[in-house]
């Protein structure tokens, strides 16, 4: 129990609220609290992580029963995995706020009001471990960024937002179906609605055939994560929703709200319903497979740079999604790994495209070229960040697939070495990307003005850069931090 | 003997249902509503004859006085319409969405 | 204490990068920028030499520094290993290393971005000891990828240039494909074997083995794909001669020496568990012959100096692969000691002729330098010998005994043989070739050598000092810090063989070398002996041979005037001359049948896929829903007599229910 | 039991309304001294509440339990209507009067126990209801108002005709412990009990008159409409047909669930797609009323419970609450823009009138069902209930459709955070009493949202 939980918890939802009341035109001002907000938020994640005794237990922050809300009771509990998200969470808020620090808006109050509650939100889903917290802040999640993408976004961001939205919610609700099936057969059991571990554990779901109900209460499940995450047939939200967004949402996109799927599945899916899990494996392995072939080769072939980071993303949640399934704690480990290289190095690639767009305002791949002899600085970072998502040795990307891929390879053979073709295709398209920018000779007459980055620009490229490095050269530093975790869900379900 | 009665009921009630559909003025279509109004009063009265139970004739009464109320409100505003439209046909009182 | 040398022999070239990349900024000018990349590599150098005497005398040394991660009881530990083999390697890296470092100060000095250069110069020396000195899978495929993604570098050093780009690509992915065979193979070898360090695989469990066979054959195959990538074999040689895109010492030490005989050091690691497996070991050599060939077919009709390099380094290292096919590894390995050191001195020597003539590539545009550069010329005559295996030059010891090998290898030997020996006259052929028209003839068109200069230009973006180039474009000799490196590798291009010689030459102290190897690798096993007057006489017609396709060569291009000769053979044999110069159309193949499919492929995902299946699925079910509503919408429900119809029909329908109900109880 | 308080209290409020119909006719003073006296019957009649916990007379009307707790929250909101009423204008006191007898007509109905007070009450309800869409004064009111009318004397009569079957099969007009004998004509009985449910509550087949009811009332009449006649009529209606399928024979039985099953699907369908291609907000909301007829309307098929009933009250006034807090907002913004249509009164609403604007975006993603507000707790509850009495497939397609729901709803948010408008609003002035019904609602919405347990009395 943490006394203090519940302020530290609440911070960043008073700090959206602070936004409402701050000082209407005074950009200075606004941008100065967001900055204070969000380095007391990675400040606080941190000190929650240190405080946390043992990564392997879940140890409960807050617990309290709402006898009011049909007597389910709401877990605040953190162990390794949560925290470490949560860690990546705070200090992606942190690389927002200065990766967009020239943003020129007048509506710049909603703008930090919409990522602090997207951040508290999805501090919340990270932390509720029981599974009508979990799904509370899974919806409230939806509406900053359906706004943020809704009025900060590109020209098409109507249909983005709304396919988004839809596509999101749609899964949501399945989920919420089934956990009202779940929430009636407890009630019938011992005359609660909560739903705990040890109370879906005790209803002993039955598993035989597709129609049985662990089966249908898993595909639900899993359908709502699919559609999350996004996996390779439910991904059409992604990339119109990363071409529209604003470099923030997508930065938070991609950084960490794709990752909440993983951490259903990790949390509550496969530990919940094991038989299922391990019954529908396959198919599952094969749609990562797919999803990482897909992936890279529709990435080849785009014409925005957006886009085709986009893809590239669907690619690598190919690999992790693999490695969730594969039922082998070393590629799960890859897997929660590789949550984090990914949420290194795509936030990278996204704020690159970003200075690239400030400069230029377009995104598309052949208005650029050479412009590494005009924005050395920049060439420079976005290529360690460009190798770090193509898996280099040496690079945060290599250490999961590598984990993941032999992880895969002793439960499937066949899927491990189609999802290793993505060594082959994963330099092909990023190589286009960063060839066709940085590369070249300076064919346009307007890039041949452009100048190189700030300082101020280059700090959260040189952060994130920093990290690709030591993380691959010294994967322990994180692996440590959610190992014992790894092997907790490993005893559980796996 | 007294079957003849619930199908003239049964025919009355009939009438004035697909006379409400079919008519295409108001005030025929409160007609065809006195109708079947008419037509479930007699079915109400054979019902309670055949039980001998009185209190479900009072009903009648209501029914009568009910349908007076509503014929009321009817032709009022019927009138109110007509003052407004210049018409009392159904096919001009549509209301035209966005 | 070796152990912190073992640890430090890495760090020296990091350091340099570091301080080679960080300090770009402020301007250190070019020498101090060579200064330090020479400075690392040979402190570095001296502490290999330190520590190998200590690893001759008494046995491998060992530094592990800290664990990369575990499974079960498999450790990825960042370890760092000194045994035989990592000896030759080592020091290979170090001393050519730092021999290259000295020679670019002055290759590179009129360029700029030089910083750059021996950054990326130092970043693949560090990579390049880690795969040498990596004691386990792990460390070797960093150090693997760290020179792929090095060589990257500096193959598109000059990115202005969208050509030297996609070369610098195609090496990268071509590099990459065969990683996947690496990372899948070090996959399986780990997972059969429970472990990945290389001192456990030195011993592997029989047992194991044979247990599971075909996991470990198709293992092997793979890392075999693995080698074929950074060696630069059959399937995926297309690669390397287009790195010739890079400034030219890089092509010496990454292209020629070094970093491409990283596959033939893979297999090495690893045989003493593929000479279980025969059919690996016949791939392999097959693989090796086939490239071989084919590479010196296709040099015997390349103009670009470096290109004819290049070629020839593809068929030498198609030699070393060949001879890891037959078994023997230790020979393999001999062939890279000795062809280290002429090749990176003939690339030299061609940078040197480039330097000499302002950027000029083309053999048929040089000519009659033999008195303008004489040290060159020299010195280039050595490694042309050693490259030819004239008996004495170095060459002629690795390659002999290579040829020998083949020749008692059971099964095929003789056609590998043949293939070999027929490999080694084209070598001569077209070094031969090489040396005259570069060296010897003098130039007949000096007037067209000037006015290429106009188009040269276009060319030659990258050269900077055109303008300067044209007020003095005399050809001259280099300076001395570039004559000095080549000095010194012609001698060791002399005597690096006598450190192999064969049984016949020496009793007592022959084979030094190969016996030094074979501490670590598997020995040359199943050869029956071959008795010493057959060896001699196989030496003694080898050599004559040779002699004669040389002198062939010369007649072609001396003694008859070149160009006409040349003209005629082209007319005789046209097909063959045009496939030989088209390369074999590899290339074209290749984009053909892969690389195009692959993009259709792609295309048809975004277009049709991406469109109507997965975006259609959804749009479909948007389209389904609305139109269903605007249809009911236009039933117009809030009409009155709709209205009424509709009640009327729920009336009915619940009657109806009802009486059927009553009617079929 | 004989107990004529309660007759009392009636003719009290009666007479106190009578007085003040009659003051309307006076010159000066009469509004003012009308509405005191109606404002004055409605505290009376909610006060007069609290005295017993059981009313009747004989057997004709007995109120006690849950009808009482009904009762005492929609006079409240009576009330609160008749405040806001005369707030607005004084010109509609006689709309509140009407109100009043409307309520009455409730009343009556909430306690009836024989046939004969149930279909003079219902009658009560829907002439009012007709008067007051006649009389709300927008420009289609009368059109809507002759719809209303006829309609619903169709389906009066038709009430009537089931009124007849029922005297047939039980030989009386008796609602509680009727003996059956003809389970035919009880079924046909039920049947068309059920198909007036429908209507009066707006299902799928019998919906015809709601869209322009909805989009043509003035809002204090919407308002009287949602809380008297759909809470009380829906309340008497379900509860009252989970009592009599009791008695049914099972044959019959399950043909009507399986009738009401298919119409509360079919409603909840059709109503989420019609609000869909919807071009004004009031007629989605009108729509989306159809699709939660649809959700609430398989209550029908539980066995009476107390439990199950407190739901059911709790569902209706939340519901009533957001929907007319919705349609009040979007008056409020149609003020503003009087030249446009419905479509897009609140294109870039957002800017101009932040509060008024993330109340509307509270309200309607309560309706749209999001945690941590009333809309998701009663779903939760609604659903959680059939899913324990095993109508699964039902709830599941009905919750299936609730996806759809969400695509309009959310088209409220992105229309006022979007700027397609061109034309710039000026902020909107809101009345004392639109912000004293906003911060009601809002209350009640997130105190229900947080701990509904409190008033569903399960716990």
């Amino acid at each position: 129990m943490d006394q203090l939980f519940l302020i530290k918890f609440l911070i960043p939802l008073f700090w959206a609220i602070s936004f409402m009341f701050a000082p209407k035109n005074n950009e200075r001002t606004i941008k100065l609290l967001a900055l204070i907000g969000s380095i007391v938020t990675l400040s606080y994640s941190v000190k929650m992580f240190m405080d946390l005794t043992d990564p392997a237990v879940l140890q409960t922050l807050l617990k309290f029963e709402m006898p009011l809300f049909f007597n389910i009771s709401y877990t605040f509990a953190m162990d390794g995995l949560s925290g470490l998200l949560l860690l990546l969470n705070a200090f992606l808020l942190l690389v927002v706020v200065v990766a967009t620090w020239d943003i020129k808006t007048e509506k710049l109050r909603l703008y930090y009001f919409l990522i602090f509650l997207l951040t508290w939100a999805v501090n919340g889903s990270l932390l509720s471990t029981s599974l009508y917290g979990f799904y509370i802040f899974w919806e409230v999640m939806l509406i900053p960024l359906f706004i943020l993408v809704g009025v900060f976004g590109g020209e098409n961001r109507r249909y983005a937002s709304f396919k988004f939205f839809m596509m999101t919610a749609a899964g949501s609700i399945l989920m919420l179906a089934s956990m009202c099936f779940m929430s009636a057969m407890a009630y019938k059991l011992n005359g609660s609605y909560d739903l705990n571990y040890e109370v879906i554990n005790s209803l002993n779901l039955k598993y035989d055939g597709f129609y049985s109900p662990q089966s249908l209460i898993f595909w639900s499940f899993t359908i709502a994560f699919f559609l999350k995450v996004p996996v390779f047939p439910f991904h059409s939200w992604l990339p119109d929703a990363h071409v529209e967004a604003p470099t923030a949402g997508s930065i938070i996109l991609a950084g960490i709200l794709l990752k909440l799927g993983i951490y259903g599945f990790l949390r509550f899916v496969i530990p919940l319903f094991p038989e299922a899990v391990s019954a529908n494996r396959d198919i599952v392995l094969y749609l990562g497979a797919t999803g990482v072939i897909y992936g890279a080769l529709t990435a080849w072939v785009q014409k925005d740079i957006k886009k085709l980071v986009a893809f590239s993303s669907i690619s690598h949640m190919g690999y992790i999604i693999m490695g969730v399934f594969s039922q082998n704690p070393f590629a799960v480990k890859g897997a929660v790994f590789q949550m984090i290289a990914h949420g290194i190095s795509t936030p990278g690639l996204f704020i690159g495209v970003h200075y690239l767009y400030t400069r230029r305002h377009t995104k598309k791949l052949d208005q650029f070229g050479g412009l590494a002899a005009v924005m050395p600085r920049f060439a420079v970072l976005f290529f360690i960040i460009t190798a770090g998502s193509m898996a280099v040795p040496m690079t945060c990307g290599f250490v999961g697939e590598f984990m993941i891929i032999m992880g895969t390879y002793q439960i499937n053979k066949v899927v491990a070495m189609l999802a290793a073709t993505g060594i082959i295709l994963s330099p092909i398209y990023l190589l286009k990307m960063y060839h066709l920018t940085a590369l070249g000779e300076l064919v346009h007459e307007e890039n041949k003005t452009l100048k190189d980055i700030s300082f101020l620009e280059a700090t959260p490229l040189i952060i994130l850069s920093v990290f690709t490095v030591v993380l691959g050269l010294y994967p322990k530093l994180v692996m440590g931090l959610f190992d014992g975790t790894i092997n907790f869900f490993v005893n559980k379900g796996l | 003997m007294s079957s003849i009665y619930y199908y003239l009921a049964g025919f009355l009630f009939t009438l004035g249902l697909l006379g409400t559909i079919y008519k295409k003025d108001l005030i025929s279509i409160l007609l065809c509503l006195e109708l079947m109004m008419g037509g479930i009063g007699l079915l109400v009265i054979l019902f309670s004859r055949s039980t001998g139970l009185l209190d479900s004739q009072l009903l009648v009464f209501f029914m009568i006085i009910v349908s007076a109320c509503e014929v009321a409100i009817g032709l009022s505003l019927i009138i109110a319409l007509y003052r407004k439209k210049q018409t009392i046909y159904t096919d001009d009182i549509k209301i035209i969405t966005e | 204490m070796y152990e912190n040398y073992l640890a430090l022999i890495p760090l020296f070239p990091l350091l340099a990068f570091l301080l080679n990349s960080i300090l770009i900024k402020n301007k250190l000018n070019n020498v101090q920028a060579g200064a330090i990349t020479f400075v690392s590599l040979f402190v570095s150098f001296i502490l290999v030499i330190i520590t190998s005497m200590h690893v001759y005398n008494n046995g491998p040394v060992n530094v592990k520094l800290w664990e990369w991660m575990t499974y079960g009881n498999i450790k990825f530990n960042i370890h760092f290993v000194m045994d035989e083999l990592s000896v030759i390697l080592s020091l290979m890296v170090t001393g050519i290393g730092s021999a290259i470092a000295f020679f670019s100060i002055g290759y590179m000095d009129h360029e700029e971005k030089v910083g750059k250069f021996f950054a990326f110069f130092a970043l693949f020396a560090f990579s390049m000891l880690l795969l040498v000195h990596g004691e386990n899978f792990l460390v070797l495929f960093m150090g693997w990828e760290g020179v792929g993604l090095s060589s990257y570098l500096l193959i598109g050093f000059w990115y202005e240039h969208t050509k030297n780009g996609n070369a610098a690509k195609k090496a990268f992915i071509a590099n990459r494909v065969g990683d996947f065979g690496l990372v899948l193979g070090m996959i399986g070898f780990a997972l059969v074997f429970n472990t990945i360090s290389f001192s456990e695989l030195r011993t592997p469990d029989l047992a194991l083995i044979a247990a599971n066979k075909e996991m470990l054959i198709v293992s092997s195959l793979l890392l075999v794909l693995g080698a074929a990538g950074k060696s630069a074999q059959v399937p995926l040689f297309v690669w390397l001669p287009d790195a010739m895109m890079g400034p030219t010492p890089v092509s010496a030490l990454m292209h020629a020496a070094t970093m491409v005989t990283a596959g033939i050091f893979l297999l090495c690691r690893v045989s003493n568990v593929i000479v279980h497996f025969p059919v690996v070991l016949d791939v392999i050599a097959w693989m090796g012959a086939i490239t071989a060939l084919l590479a010196s077919l296709i040099a015997i009709t390349q103009t670009d100096i470096k290109k004819i390099l290049a070629y020839s380094t593809v068929s030498q290292l198609g030699y070393m692969i060949l001879a890891c096919g037959v078994g023997a590894f230790s020979t393999g390995l001999f062939h890279v000691f000795t062809h280290a050191f002429f090749k990176a001195l003939l690339f030299l020597c061609a940078a040197s002729v480039i330097y000499g003539c302002h950027h000029e590539q083309d053999i048929f545009k040089m000519g009659g330098l033999k008195k303008k550069m004489p040290i060159t010329f020299w010195t280039f005559t050595v490694g042309f010998l050693a490259i030819a295996g004239i008996p004495g030059f170095s060459g002629f010891f690795s390659k002999d005994e290579i040829l020998s090998m083949a020749l008692t290898n059971p099964g095929n030997g003789v056609w590998l043989y043949s293939v070999a020996l027929l490999t080694a006259l084209l070598t001569a052929f077209y070094m031969m070739r090489m040396l005259v028209l570069v060296f010897i003839v003098e130039p007949a068109h000096h007037e067209a050598h000037k006015d290429e200069k106009g188009h040269k230009k276009k060319h030659d973006k990258h050269d900077k000092h055109d303008d300067h180039a044209h007020e003095h474009h005399e050809v001259h000799e280099s300076p001395s810090v570039m004559t000095i490196p080549l000095i010194i590798l012609a001698f060791c291009s002399f005597a690096a063989g006598y450190l192999g010689l064969p049984h016949i030459m020496s009793h007592e102290n022959s084979r030094q070398f190969q016996g030094f190897i074979e501490k670590f690798v598997a020995k040359t096993a199943g050869h029956e002996h071959i008795t010493a007057q057959n060896e001699i006489i196989m030496m003694i017609v080898t050599t004559m041979l040779i002699l004669c396709s040389m002198g062939l060569a010369y007649y072609i291009y001396v003694v008859n005037d070149h160009n006409k000769m040349r003209d005629n053979l082209k007319s005789k044999f046209k097909t063959l001359w045009s496939i030989s110069s088209s390369k074999f159309k590899i290339d074209e193949f290749y984009e053909l049948v892969i690389i195009k499919p692959l993009y259709e492929i792609g295309h048809f995902l975004v277009d049709v896929v991406e469109t109507h299946i997965v975006n259609g699925v959804v749009k479909l079910v948007t389209r389904v829903t609305t139109a269903s509503g605007s249809f009911l919408d236009d039933t117009k429900p809030e009409r009155l007599e709709m209205g009424i119809l509709y009640i009327v029909i729920g009336l009915t329908i619940i009657i109806t229910a009802i009486f059927n109900a009553f009617i079929f109880r | 039991m004989e107990n004529f308080t309660f007759v009392q209290n009636v003719l009290i409020f009666l007479s106190i309304n009578a007085v003040s119909l009659l003051c309307l006719n006076l010159k000066k003073y009469g509004k003012y001294i009308s509405y005191a006296t109606t404002l004055i019957a409605a505290i009376v009649f909610f006060a007069s509440l609290f005295d017993a916990n059981s009313y009747g007379i004989s057997d004709l009307f007995t109120l006690e339990g849950n009808k009482i707790l009904l009762l005492k929250i929609v006079s409240v909101l009576n009330v609160f209507m008749i405040l806001v009423n005369g707030y607005y204008s004084l010109e509609k006191v006689k709309n509140s009067v009407l109100m009043s007898y409307m309520f009455l007509g409730g009343v009556f109905l909430l306690g009836a126990n024989d046939l004969m007070t149930f279909y003079v009450a219902l009658e009560t309800i829907a002439l009012v209801g007709y008067a007051l869409v006649a009389t709300s004064g927008l420009e289609n009111s009368r059109e809507a108002a002759v719809k209303y009318l006829i309609q619903g004397s169709v389906i009066s009569a038709i009430f009537l005709l089931g009124v007849a079957f029922y005297l047939g099969a039980t030989n009386s007009l008796t609602l509680v412990g009727a003996s059956v004998i003809n389970q035919e004509f009880y079924a046909i009985a039920l049947g068309i009990f059920i198909l007036t449910t429908c209507f009066k509550l707006g299902a799928f087949p019998f919906h015809a008159w709601i869209a322009d009811v909805y989009s043509n009332v003035s809002l204090g009449n919407l308002a009287a409409n949602f809380f008297i006649s759909k809470i009380i009529i829906g309340f008497k209606f379900i509860t009252l047909l989970q009592v009599l399928l009791l008695e049914c024979d099972p044959h019959f039985q399950d043909i009507l669930i399986r009738i009401i099953q298919v119409v509360a699907v079919m409603s909840a369908f059709y109503g989420n797609i019609m609000a869909l291609v919807q071009g004004q907000f009031k007629r989605i909301i009108a729509y989306s009323s159809v699709a939660h007829t649809g959700y609430m309307l398989m209550m029908v098929c539980l066995n009476p419970d107390d439990a199950y009933e407190t739901q059911l009250i709790c569902y209706l006034v939340i519901y009533s609450l957001t929907a007319t807090g919705i349609i009040l907002i979007l008056n409020q913004f149609a003020e503003l823009n009087k030249n446009q249509d419905g479509k897009n009164i609140l294109k870039g609403g957002f800017y101009k009138n932040k509060a008024l604007a993330s109340m509307l975006v509270v309200f309607v993603l309560s309706l749209a069902g999001i945690p941590l507000t009333s809309g998701f707790a009663m779903k939760y509850m609604l659903f959680t209930n059939y899913f324990k009495e095993g109508f699964t497939i039902e709830a599941t397609s009905i919750f299936i459709s609730s996806i759809i729901g969400l695509a309009y709803y959310i088209r409220f948010v992105s229309d006022l955070f979007s700027e397609e408008t061109n034309t710039v609003l000026p902020a909107i002035k809101t009345r004392f009493s639109e912000t004293l019904v906003h911060v009601i609602i809002l209350v009640s919405i997130f105190s229900v949202g947080i701990a509904p347990s409190l008033f569903l009395g399960l716990k």
